[in-house]
């Protein structure tokens, strides 16, 4: 049996235009790896939205990275203080991962 | 003539209302996002294309030198007098009394493009030019708002931390939004060809662009609508300022081009110009430089208040004050 | 003459059969899925345009209403015919055999604006207002199948619970659907902007419409062959009544209109509306209002078997029968 | 450190149409803030499908929700009947959230 | 309250070409239900990518299927060679379900 | 004349050089995937249409069958060539050697398609059937490559264990590439179909092509500057072969073409595809032949190197060159 490694995922649902600044705050905890998932829309505090890709400025999606606990808290510390400014919502979550070295 | 309501049954504007009306009605009738976006490219490149053409046929004027001045002072000026309308009667903190500024100093292309229709289907098409004050107009207002959103400084939380952007890269991601870019970089490929380039793509371009422009008010209608109903921060009064602003910017924009001499088509269009609140170059450039700003309110202002207003009533009254102030 | 099979080398019909055996062939050509509806709004509002412009040229005539009323009538009565054939023939259960039968009942605009091609190549085009008879055929049929499917009352299941709908929202939902509102607000800006409105617009959606079709085509035999492959729940009793039902409804509907005195071009087009089944308009609302059907079985019906039979043998059917039936 | 909570993670595979009534059934249970994820196709008993938005019936979205226990419980609960007959799939799994009062 | 039983989600990020092979391999070892979750981009050590649909090389999907901790096992198993040469990227985590007999 | 850098002031190439500029700059301009998808889609139906259709008026020929001769023998021989540059100078291991060599050796349609706008607006047009050397050409390549890649079979980890595939799969699969499929098919939908068929859907295949091109190569030059910058593995010396493989394959389609006695149109056309190198059939059929190789590599430099080579200096050099050798 293939031996499996407990991670975190962290999955930070963010607006577009911002995605380059989640990047790089995660490159500067020394997070490097990550996927973008899409979104259609949602509902929250700030009333409902849907996918908006004209105006850009409705559209959201979801920076996902798995990483080591270590670094999954460090990204957390870093985001926090913009988690309300930014309107981000960040989720931590534990798999398991083959290649344990990889992450 | 074109400045009756008889404007309002062209079809581009028909469309328009039937996205509204079905949105209204809460149809589940939606344009797939990444056609409305490749629509708006296609818009985009047309417009460019169309100005640089003109402005190729006609050669470098004095005309278009003053209208450029006017439309960049214009989009200096105008978030001024919006900050302090939204700070005093709209009730708005610093932040998003700035943000909203930027907006409606700056312009909304698909606004132009209608307008443009409609003046030319009205026998007084605006000069080839105008396109490059569209372009010159979009970004001026954002440093504006901005400079207006953080203060003196003492807004601490305004663009710092993480969070916070240098003014060189805020300047950067500014110039090179992708609609400016597009719009400008098609008006130098539209001067570079000139009109026996164009010949060969005026078919899409050219022809289709009347038809094409349907099909995006029925997604403008859509999103409008929609975004209207699920606006959550727009108070009444920021609501009536969304029709007052461009009404006074409206008036300002020809004024002040009918001080500078423009034709009457010309004039109208830069009252058009003034008048549109940006919907695309400006939310994504705020979303960045200032991420705390509210984009639920400055797209309900812009989208959901102004731009309906002025395709369905701004339009003709900004023609008709061209034709009234300015001598044919 | 058109009703020949040369009917099918048309190239609307060719990249239908391209796209079939390209699926069949398990290719992996696909259309994006935001194209094809992009390009399925384009056709909607282009032939609501259409209908509508023609309309107001004709004018409102007698005729018109003859077409309407034997319209409804047909997609009131054609649901209960195929609902008794799908339950002794088909053995279907209730709740599927309504779901199925408001599919038969109600229309399919792609196989109407494909029959108009065939039609007006041909040299026999249906009256204008046939698009405003292929609206009014589109909902009642869905309320027809809910109440068969629903039966007595004793159903419990169907539609109770959190599932459960009321008729009111049932009615609404179906009637904003977004492919009959776009379908009639189109017909109603053809209404009024006419013809010398339509003019400049005309590049988009009449120029272009043909080529569109094609690359639409292409896709719908892609989907409509994958479907027909995975299709689990077809017996082969079902699916011949996919190809028997049209027939039977395709006749009928050339037979009243022969009775209604439509010119041979409207009677063949009326033919063409009572073969058709629905793939847009019913099969989303039923999603809503009878959950419990199972969309994989009366979704293959409509398209996997019914589209590609209309497409290639129906469509030159109903013309030959309306040629026949119907004193030129 | 940021101090985290738990959460539960509640994933809803629905038909695109028959969204509106699972946010409707959601928040009846006071459910109110959700995310839609896109798909593009999969398999299960029913065959194979792929995302189909010209007819609408078989195009799928995730309605992702992050509640408390009580909540995500609830929301199972009034689920659970429309399962078989909606052809749902319900998912639910432990996250961490930063700022615990806004979920 | 309704009873919901352990079960594990396996997701695999695979470039879309690719897709048919996995679920052939998911079917080899008994998982025949899964969904596809697009992506928009990301990034590794493979340098950054967005999605592709032109040239069909740089799209990526997330192959997702819930099933028991056996299959999982077997899945993942199965997988494991074709990590490296095939650039997976293979989580695991545990969820929970109702309907337990469905998975 | 057109082999002169005025060709480079075309409107399609320019907005090549637009969307390059824009990538390199750094601009968030994109153009959604889904509508370019739609669009190459597009290009690939109308190119095989208008080969079809001239083929379907000209007929069979000897000329015809003596260039799809010659451009099978390049497809096969190309990739032997390049293996070896690749495996000495580029110092490239043997797999991704013969995944690289693949692409080089079959074609690309939208180099050829902007090659072709280009000949006919300088008045030289090649030969309707080039298209269906096109299609032929974008096959043979990938099976040499592989077998390039796989070596003497000592090869062990190359398409073996459950990444394997047998040789009848991958024969099926590259047969049945989507691109592959719709240009074949649009191929024999022109013959069939012929210049009466093709008329009604000209406006959309015809008219509209070199327009929606430009909005094409806009995105390639978006997409081909991004990969470039991204491209890790992109050697010097493989950035060298990138421009070098294609001047030599040019040289000697041009070359060959004029041996088997085409005309200068047509001969520029050969040697365009002899120096294109494929960006779409062979990367999809290479991620599952050879998942092993890294896309990164092949696809930096088929689209990021050669390809705004091509567009920019290779076509008027092939152009030349054709006018050089081949006695007009
Ligand atoms: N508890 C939640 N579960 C899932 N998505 C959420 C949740 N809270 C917020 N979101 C998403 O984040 C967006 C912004 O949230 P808010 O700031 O509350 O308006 C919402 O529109 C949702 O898409
Ligand atoms: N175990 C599973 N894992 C992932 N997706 C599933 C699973 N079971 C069902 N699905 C999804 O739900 C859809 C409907 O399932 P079914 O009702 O079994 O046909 C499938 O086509 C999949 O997309
Ligand atoms: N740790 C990670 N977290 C999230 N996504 C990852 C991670 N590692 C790799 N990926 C995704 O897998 C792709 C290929 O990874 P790599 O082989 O490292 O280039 C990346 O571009 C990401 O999209
Ligand atoms: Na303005
Ligand atoms: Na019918
Ligand atoms: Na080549």
């Amino acid at each position: 049996m293939t031996t499996t490694t407990l991670r975190r995922k962290v999955e930070i649902l963010v607006d577009s235009p911002l995605v380059p600044r989640i990047a790089a705050t995660a490159a500067g905890v020394g997070v490097t790896a990550y996927t973008l998932v899409p979104t259609l829309g949602g509902a929250g505090h700030g009333g409902e939205w849907s996918d908006d890709q004209v105006t850009g400025a409705d559209s959201k999606v979801i920076f996902t990275t798995v990483t080591t606990e270590e670094k999954a808290a460090a990204l957390t510390d870093a985001l926090t203080p913009l988690l309300e400014s930014h309107g981000l919502l960040l989720l931590i979550s534990t798999v398991e991962v083959v290649r344990a070295q990889k992450f | 003539m074109i400045a009756s309501p008889a404007a309002l049954l062209s079809p581009v504007i028909l469309f328009f209302l039937l996205g509204a009306v079905a949105a209204f009605a809460r149809s589940d009738l939606t344009v797939p996002e990444a056609v409305a976006k490749g629509i708006s490219l296609y818009l985009m490149a047309a417009i460019g294309l169309k100005g640089g053409v003109e402005v190729a046929v006609s050669g470098f004027t004095t005309d278009m030198a003053l209208a450029a001045l006017a439309g960049l002072t214009l989009s200096v000026l105008l978030p001024v007098l919006a900050f302090a309308l939204l700070r005093s009667f709209g009730r708005l903190d610093r932040l998003n009394a700035g943000a909203v500024a930027a907006h409606y100093g700056s312009v909304s292309v698909v606004t132009f493009v209608t307008g443009v229709e409609v003046l030319t289907t009205g026998g007084m098409p605006p000069a080839g030019y105008m396109v490059a004050v569209l372009a010159l107009m979009e970004l001026p207002a954002i440093i504006v708002g901005l400079l207006l959103a953080r203060g003196r400084g003492d807004d601490a939380g305004a663009g710092a931390g993480a969070g916070g952007q240098s003014t060189g890269s805020l300047l950067h991601e500014t110039l090179l939004n992708g609609s400016v870019v597009l719009l400008a970089g098609s008006f130098v490929i539209g001067l570079v060809i000139g009109k026996p380039g164009f010949a060969t793509i005026a078919p899409v371009f050219e022809t289709g662009f009347r038809g094409v422009l349907c099909l995006f008010l029925l997604d403008m209608g859509l999103v409008a609508a929609r975004r209207l109903r699920q606006a959550r921060s727009l108070t009444l009064r920021l609501a009536l300022l969304g029709i007052a602003m461009p009404v006074i910017n409206g008036a300002l924009g020809v004024g002040l081009a009918a001080l500078t001499g423009l034709s009457p088509g010309s004039a109208a269009a830069l009252g058009m110009l003034a008048a549109s609140a940006s919907y695309i170059a400006v939310p994504a450039a705020l979303r960045l430089a200032l991420p705390q700003a509210d984009p639920g309110l400055y797209l309900a202002m812009s989208l959901a208040v102004t731009f309906p207003f002025n395709i369905t009533f701004g339009l003709p009254l900004y023609i008709s004050l061209a034709v009234w102030m300015v001598p044919a």
